[in-house]
């Protein structure tokens, strides 16, 4: 049944993916592409479902397992990817109609959104270790692809570094990979047992703490290239401003969470094994890197895709150092941040996305008078901003406010950096939003209507999330909270 | 009471204000009935899992509901005629705004959680964002705006580390201010906690040095935004200090007081120096805000030493002084404020040296705002007088701490005290002299017309307040009793046992009647009108004034604003940073300008700014394009890392 | 004596006063016009000369600017008003004054500020040069006189643990005798601030017209008649009610006590006594200074100020 | 008996990469480096089997046969054909001077063993000290593509790094699981593609291979 189910939702946006490849280039493959996202959506929600009925699961004699903690970012990954879609079809229609894109290069955008999808899906849902840094693998190069889907010699240096960058860095995570395969092996023995979590996590005391060590640095190293910690985030900024902007959404909103979920994952093997807590450490102190420096980045922007993006590795940061301080509270505020983060940054960037488009450029010094032109994405972008700042009544505050709390109550000596960064960061970017909301303008209105039923959509559920959390719902983030220790 | 700020979130049309004024009124009266009852509280089923909002409604958030909704009632009303003249988008609009922040305010008084309590304090601070932008097609105003919500956005962070120092045990559920209240702290994170409330609460109320945004929000904001900003909101942050200090913090500290106090005392008399030498009639008020926020922190200074050294009836005194004032403050700095507004409106003129005269045009206007002015300047028998003397009196009442340094510094603060008052003083006649009296300094003048039938009765309604809180002490301490009982377990019990007259402590000690005076008062001021007339006459002969043998005296040549703040400039010379422009004698069209401005500003701000100017351009040279270099991070990176195991 | 025949006599003694101050206000500043008048080697026009004043002004009739405002006709009234109750609370021949307990100190104070923002107001309420730059260095003046004098009560109000004239003045009258260094200070302030307040030399000169220099009569250049009547006696009002003060806070001995009539006429006799004195004090101080420059006048009341918190520290330290 | 010259032999080959690491490092042109990476392949093979054979794992033949098949053959070729298509001829041009590099790469070697020696003691059987050299290769990849400026040169750098990793999987943890090695290989193989059609891209916007050209996006 648990198989069928998996099968269900990894299979629909692989079958996309062809579908897509067959048709993309018809008049109808936008939404063909929402439609497949939809059903993947579907699927997950069952999945999810099934799994907060019935707890962790295997599936695939084990080579799949589903628990609360990865369940939740499925279902959180589907839907997204399934707004995202609805998003991504009049903002291309609209891109096509200014001339950026053709035909050809929709064909390719539908169809590795599609895979691009699956190979999420896999790493998150794959028990295997291995397995994950071959989706991991996949997700970079079908992303490599859309990041460069204009062509542009921008476009093409970004995706270019993206792919060294993220390249090496994987391989750097396969390094610490077979490490840890080599830790295993010796414990459960040669094949096909050893690289499942599920196997490594009941074993995780007797596993070799120096190995494990040095593998886990190189995961870190690896995976953390493509959260984008500080000093391995280079990529991001220019991937993000370069690309189409639902590629942008999905990546900051999704791509991220998953390399995240996987370095939690051997965080939790690690520390268990070397039963201190050296993996949480480290991770606190890049997540506390990050924060300051995308913080401080923020300050000089000008391009505002940009901006949001380190916006995202700072955000990034502060869910690392979350996961890192362990504990109930501190990773139940992760998991929490993780949603609300991608929720309301993937609004954010729909919204950009149009607002860039009525402006005709992305430099924010040209950018003007919004809320004139277009209350809509005007006040979603205000909106937004606000959420990702941390504002009430806002679900990213929930969890700032936990996190910081905590902070404060566990390791008062990081409080300051998180203050001056979150203030620093709210000066920036707060001082670059007003300007482009308010004021006059003179801007012509758009050929196909935008949409913005995802922006608000996901800002409304962000916004419940902060006054409002479901007992069920919460209950799940405690025991994936629990699961993660 | 929810559902009244529900039914206020409710966006509608026109009718919508005075309904929330009436519903203001409701809130107010059932707060007094609270303010008797024991605390009630109420859970929603909102909220983060195992912290769902909890609400409480105590003698101290019972008080400063009643001073909010006081005060909104008036401000309320008189929003009814002042938006009248919007167009309908931007009414309903600004009309979602206000009730929110309205919301916003009664909530942060209500909470008895910190979930709950920084989610309302940042509404409120969110919402009245949106009303000061509200005309944002003015840079300066967005600029305004920027600075006010960055500040206060600072401040709500440092707020938080405060919950998270004082947080009782682990998990979720420490959050409750209950948990919080029975957490035992070391004096040393108690005096963390302090201080960051301190700071954080500060940045609102615009204490030293974190006023630079009042001055900017509050002229940028519509009047009664900004009367209910500085008659209100203010007063918020008093509350979270007074919540956090005597409620939440089991523990006190004696030199906490005396920050407090230096604080308190610093800022009275840097806002009221500025409010001296301001031209524009709405930054004067923005300024003297400052200095009334001042004296309530050094009453809450002066109530923390007496608590800590166990002298609790004067801390109770000092107490009370500080709430009345509080409440009295918000009356007629809300009247003066939207005083201002429907000058604003009359004349749309909010440089001082542009009005004048306005007495004769408006005079429901003038007379009510000049009842706002006497109190604000501490006369009797006015309310500003009663708060003042209070203070006053708890100051004089000090000696005998075991701290022979507190000691000096009482009377000194006292003094301190008393000049600020006597500059306050000074401060208001230059306000209403200026716009009120005299000649109109320009013809566009002429066509003033007078508050409206709505403004009017707002404004009475303040007026009317404030001369009620002046005569009526009495009853107004023993209501605040409560409050001193809740927060410090004692009562000024003899406060109410004679209706006429107010003794603190001891009749023989002190005592005032602003009754008996205002009759006195009265009384001779009849008694000799009728003598005069009956024993000689009362005839009155109009003329033009004397123009000592010049006749070409224009209303140009009447004392400005700015020469009427001039002495206090030249005496605090240092404290300003003077920008002149001096006319040369060869002038054709000679022309001066003097402009002062905040040294702190280029002493604090500007150097935070410039650091994190550079510091960013440091981050930035991290990002400079070369794959290489940022395979070199990889590399490095890894490489450290290895060295470390 | 039962109780209420003490209160009878009480609120005689009161009455008895408000005349008293009343009707010797004027013979007051005529004395020290006198004196003045002499040590100019002047003849002088007589003690009895404010009264004629008063008296002619009363008889003529009111002339008002065009634009005056009613705030302008009520305020000689008002101003009246206050300074006749400042000097009636202050005990000078009984201790206890029913009214007294009305306004304590600080009150008093705020009574003497009441009278002059609305002098202040009035000043400008006609839109001339002369009037705001009256009410200007009025309010001037004021600001550091107003803490002086609220420091120098304070010290008293320190040594007798009170805020209340009667129990002040009876501490110091009635107690045993002690000297107390703190109220020298506070005396010398008390002085300066007297000769701040009333308009007198060196701060202000009652007696000139010249704009530059004058203060007091800048603010009333626009009164006449009956109105300027009631302001010439409020402003002889405040005069007495000063003096009485600080003989009130400095050298109280000999006032007597409730319903003790044989001290009466003592006492009235000791009053008048310290009255001439004080008056041609006064006098004399006008007649050695010379008037400064109004922007050397803070510096002045800046000095009476911090030798009146000086006075309290002193009494801080010795404990007296 | 036999193990024990299999590991020898393993050991051996395992020498001869680092060398031919080396040698890429010390590498001026281009075509003699894609050469010596189809060594490099073949090498890997080559102890692949060995291992494969002396520890009789099955699908260790397979990742043999698959390395040798992509790795010796494919890849090359496919490079092959890039160049002579973009017709790159031209020698590399470090960053930083050969020697400079070699310095570098011996530390980074020293480096590498001492990290790898607690390890090493761990391992039993024929894989000793494996893991060091295959560390020691890692790294020294890295420091090759940081070091080399054209675009070509950095994949084949990657490929290399790949093929050390590779050589980790196999031979110093007696392979991974199958399913992971095929999508390793599979992964390797795309990746490999989808860089022949960025240097069609680079070559037509750019018009040269140079990644030089690439630094304009950057914070100012």
């Amino acid at each position: 049944m648990i198989d069928l189910q998996l099968m269900a939702l990894l299979l629909i946006p692989l079958f996309g993916g062809g579908m897509l490849a067959v048709f993309g280039a018809r008049p109808w493959a936008a939404e063909l592409n929402s439609l497949m996202s939809f059903c993947t959506f579907v699927a997950s929600v069952a999945l999810t479902m099934r799994v907060i009925d019935a707890g962790p699961q295997a599936a695939f004699n084990e080579q799949f397992f589903i628990d609360q903690f990865n369940v939740y970012l499925v279902a959180l990954t589907a839907f997204v990817a399934f707004t995202t879609s609805l998003f991504s079809r009049p903002y291309m229609r609209i891109e096509q109609h200014h001339g950026k894109l053709s035909v050809g290069m929709l064909h390719l955008y539908y169809s590795m959104y599609q895979l691009f999808t699956f190979a999420m899906l896999v790493a998150l849902t794959t028990n295997n270790m291995g397995i994950v840094w071959v989706a991991m693998e996949a997700a970079t190069l079908t992303t490599v692809l859309l990041v460069s889907l204009y062509r542009t010699p921008a476009s093409l240096e970004a995706a270019w570094k993206y792919f060294i960058l993220c390249g090496v860095g994987i391989a750097l995570a396969l390094f610490g990979t077979i490490l840890l395969y080599f830790a295993a092996e010796r414990v459960l023995g040669q094949g096909g047992t050893a690289l499942l979590w599920t196997h490594l996590n009941e074993v995780k005391g007797e596993l070799e703490p120096t190995v494990l060590k040095l593998a886990f640095i190189f995961l870190l190293v690896g995976y953390g290239t493509k959260i984008g910690l500080v000093p391995l985030h280079s990529w991001l900024p220019d991937a993000h401003a370069e690309g189409p902007t639902p590629v942008s959404a999905v990546l900051s909103g999704l791509l991220l969470n998953v390399a995240l979920c996987a370095v939690v994952r051997s965080k939790v093997l690690v520390d268990g094994s070397l039963g201190s807590h050296f993996a949480g450490n480290l991770m606190m102190g890049f997540g506390l890197l990050s924060l300051l420096v995308a913080a401080l980045s923020l300050f000089r922007q000008k391009d505002i895709k940009r901006m949001f993006a380190y916006s995202s590795i700072e955000h990034m940061g502060l869910i690392t150092f979350a996961f890192g301080m362990g504990g109930a509270v501190a990773t139940y505020a992760g998991m929490l941040h993780m949603t609300v983060h991608s929720l309301t940054k993937s609004a954010i960037f729909f919204a950009v996305g149009h607002a860039v488009q009525k402006a005709g450029t992305q430099q924010m010094d040209n950018i003007r008078g919004l809320l004139q032109v277009s209350p809509t994405v005007g006040w979603g972008l205000v909106l937004g901003t606000f959420a990702i700042l941390g504002m009430p009544p806002f679900g990213v505050f929930a969890s700032e406010f936990l996190i910081v709390t905590t902070a404060m109550h566990e390791y008062p000596w990081t409080t300051p950096i998180l203050l001056i960064s979150l203030g620093i960061a709210f000066a920036a970017i707060f001082g670059k939003v007003q300007p482009m909301v308010f004021g006059e303008t003179t801007a012509k209105p758009l050929p196909h209507p935008p949409a913005l039923v995802p922006v608000f959509l996901h800002l409304l559920l962000v916004l419940i999330l902060g006054v409002y959390m479901p007992a069920y719902l919460s209950d799940w983030y405690r025991q994936a909270a629990a699961l993660l220790g | 009471m929810l559902g009244v700020v529900g039914l206020w979130v409710k966006d509608a049309a026109r009718f919508i204000f005075p309904l929330s004024a009436a519903a203001s009124l409701v809130l107010a009266v059932s707060s007094v009935l609270a303010l008797s009852t024991a605390p009630e509280t109420l859970v929603l089923p909102l909220g983060l899992p195992d912290l769902p909002f909890h609400l409480r409604l105590d003698p101290l958030s019972a008080f400063f509901l009643i001073l909010l909704g006081a005060a909104s009632a008036g401000i309320s009303l008189f929003g009814t005629g002042y938006f009248r003249h919007l167009e309908d988008k931007t009414l309903r609009l600004l009309c979602l705004e206000y009730h929110l922040f309205l919301a916003g305010m009664a909530l942060v008084m209500l909470a008895d959680d910190a979930y709950l309590f920084m989610v309302a304090w940042e509404v409120m601070a969110l919402s009245s964002y949106f009303l000061v932008t509200t005309d944002h097609a003015i840079p300066d105003i967005r600029k305004a705006g920027f600075l006010y919500l960055l500040i206060a956005h600072v401040g709500a962070i440092a707020i938080l580390l405060s919950f998270g120092v004082m947080q009782g045990g682990h998990g979720i559920g420490a959050y409750t201010f209950d948990a919080m209240r029975n957490a035992e702290l070391s004096s040393f994170w108690a005096s963390a906690a302090f201080l960051l409330a301190l700071f954080g609460f500060g940045a609102k109320a615009g204490v030293l040095p974190m006023h630079v945004w009042l001055p900017e929000a509050h002229p940028a904001a519509p009047s009664p935004v900004s009367a209910l900003m500085s008659g209100v909101m203010l007063k918020t942050a008093i509350y979270g200090i007074l919540r956090v200090t005597f409620d939440l913090l089991g523990t006190q500290l004696w030199w906490w007081g005396v920050l407090a106090l230096g604080l308190g005392l610093a800022t009275a008399i840097f806002g009221v120096m500025f409010a001296a030498v301001q031209a524009d009639m709405k930054r004067l008020l923005a300024y003297s805000s400052i200095e009334n926020i001042g004296l309530l922190l050094t009453g809450i200074g002066l109530t923390l030493i007496f608590h800590v050294y166990g002298k609790d009836t004067l801390a109770a005194l000092a107490l009370i002084a500080t709430l009345y004032h509080s409440l009295n403050h918000a009356m007629f700095k809300s009247l003066l404020f939207v005083g201002t507004g429907s000058i604003l409106h009359a004349t749309g003129e909010r440089n001082m040296g542009r009005l004048g005269g306005l007495m004769r045009k408006m005079p429901w206007a003038a007379w009510l705002v000049l009842v706002g002015v006497l109190a604000i300047s501490g006369l009797p028998p006015l309310n500003g007088f009663v708060s003042e003397w209070l203070l006053l009196q708890a100051f004089l009442l000090s000696p005998g701490l075991p701290n022979d340094y507190i000691n000096m510094l009482v009377p000194v603060a006292a003094a301190v005290v008393a000049l600020a008052a006597a500059l306050a003083a000074y401060v208001m006649v230059k306000f209403y002299g200026v716009i009120f009296l005299g000649q109109p300094r320009e013809a566009s003048l002429e066509r003033a017309h007078d508050a409206g039938i709505w403004e009017r009765i707002g404004m009475g309604w303040l007026a009317l307040a404030c001369v009620g809180l002046g005569l009526a002490p009495v009853f107004v301490v023993h209501q605040l009793d409560r409050v001193a009982q809740m927060l410090l377990g004692v009562q000024l019990g003899n406060a109410a046992n004679n209706w006429v007259f107010l003794t603190p402590v001891d009749i023989e000690r002190a005592s005032y009647s602003p009754l008996f005076f205002l009759l006195a008062v009265l009384g001779v001021m009849l008694l000799t009108s009728l003598l005069v007339r009956r024993l000689y006459h009362g005839r009155v002969r109009r003329s033009a004034p004397w123009d000592c043998g010049f006749p070409a005296q224009t209303a140009r040549m009447q004392d400005t604003a700015e020469g009427f703040g001039q002495p206090i400039r030249r005496i605090f010379e240092p404290f300003f940073k003077i920008e002149r422009e001096v006319p040369s004698p060869f002038d054709m069209h000679p022309h001066y300008q003097g402009r002062s401005e905040d040294r702190l500003w280029y002493i604090l701000y500007q150097p935070l700014q410039h650091l994190t100017e550079k510091l960013s351009a440091m981050a930035g040279l991290l990002q400079h394009g070369r794959i290489h270099l940022y395979l070199t991070y990889t590399f490095v990176t890894l490489v450290v890392l290895l060295l470390f195991v | 004596m039962t109780e209420n025949t003490e209160f009878i006599f009480a609120i005689l003694f009161q009455l008895t006063q408000l005349l008293l101050v009343v009707l010797a206000a004027p013979l007051l500043s005529g004395w020290v016009n006198q004196c003045q008048a002499w040590l100019q080697n002047r003849s002088g026009a007589g003690v009895l000369q404010p009264y004629r004043v008063l008296h002619k002004l009363f008889h003529k009739d009111a002339v008002i600017a065009y634009n005056a405002s009613p705030l302008f006709r009520a305020t000689p009234y008002i101003v009246f008003g206050c300074m006749w109750l400042a000097a009636a609370i202050i005990p000078i021949i009984a201790v206890d004054l029913p009214f007294s307990r009305a306004a304590d100190v600080i009150a008093l104070v705020g009574v003497f500020a009441v009278a002059r923002v609305f002098i202040s107001l009035a000043a400008m309420d006609i839109g001339t040069a002369f009037g705001s730059l009256g009410a200007r260095r009025e309010m001037l003046v004021s600001f550091l006189a107003e803490p002086a004098l609220l420091m120098v009560l304070f010290t008293a109000s320190m040594i007798s643990h009170s805020t209340q004239l009667p129990t002040i003045v009876d501490t110091l009258a009635h107690h045993q005798f002690v000297i107390y260094p703190s109220l020298a200070f506070a005396a010398l302030a008390f002085v300066i601030v007297l000769l701040a307040e009333n308009a007198r030399i060196p701060v202000d000169n009652p007696s000139t017209h010249l704009e530059l220099t004058m203060i007091h009569e800048a603010m009333i250049l626009e009164y006449s008649a009956r109105h300027l009547a009631l302001i010439e006696w409020a402003s002889s009002l405040k005069l007495f009610a000063y003096i009485s003060l600080g003989i009130a806070l400095f050298t109280p001995h000999g006032i007597a006590e409730v319903g003790n009539w044989a001290g009466l006429p003592l006492a009235i006799g000791l009053l008048l006594l310290k009255l001439m004195l004080a008056g041609a004090g006064l006098a004399l101080l006008e007649t050695v200074s010379a008037k400064m420059r109004i922007f050397r006048a803070p510096e002045f009341l800046g000095t009476a100020f911090l030798l009146a918190v000086l006075g309290l520290l002193i009494h801080f330290l010795l404990g007296v | 008996m036999a193990s024990n010259y299999a590991s020898q032999f393993v050991n051996l080959l395992a020498a001869l990469l680092l060398l031919v690491v080396f040698a890429m490092l010390a590498q001026r042109r281009i075509l003699s480096m894609i050469n010596l990476f189809a060594w490099q392949g073949l090498l890997l093979a080559v102890s692949t089997f060995i291992v494969a054979y002396s520890t009789a794992q099955h699908h260790l033949y397979y990742s043999a046969g698959l390395t040798l098949v992509l790795k010796v053959l494919l890849l090359p070729w496919l490079l092959h054909r890039l160049m002579r298509k973009l017709n790159v001829r031209w020698d590399v041009e470090t960053l930083i001077n050969i020697p400079t590099t070699m310095l570098v790469g011996i530390a980074l070697v020293i480096f590498a063993f001492n990290l790898a020696a607690p390890i090493s003691q761990l391992a039993e059987g024929i894989t000793r000290g494996l893991i060091g050299i295959a560390l020691a290769s890692v790294l020294l990849s890295l420091l090759m593509m940081l070091t080399r400026r054209k675009a070509v040169t950095q994949v084949v750098a990657f490929l290399a790094l790949e093929n050390s990793l590779f050589f980790a999987a196999t031979s110093a943890t007696h392979g991974m699981p199958l399913v992971v090695e095929f999508g390793i290989a599979l992964d390797v193989l795309v990746a490999t593609f989808i860089f022949g059609i960025f240097f069609f891209q680079i070559r037509e916007t750019f018009d040269s291979l140079d990644i030089t050209h690439m630094e304009k996006l950057k914070d100012d």
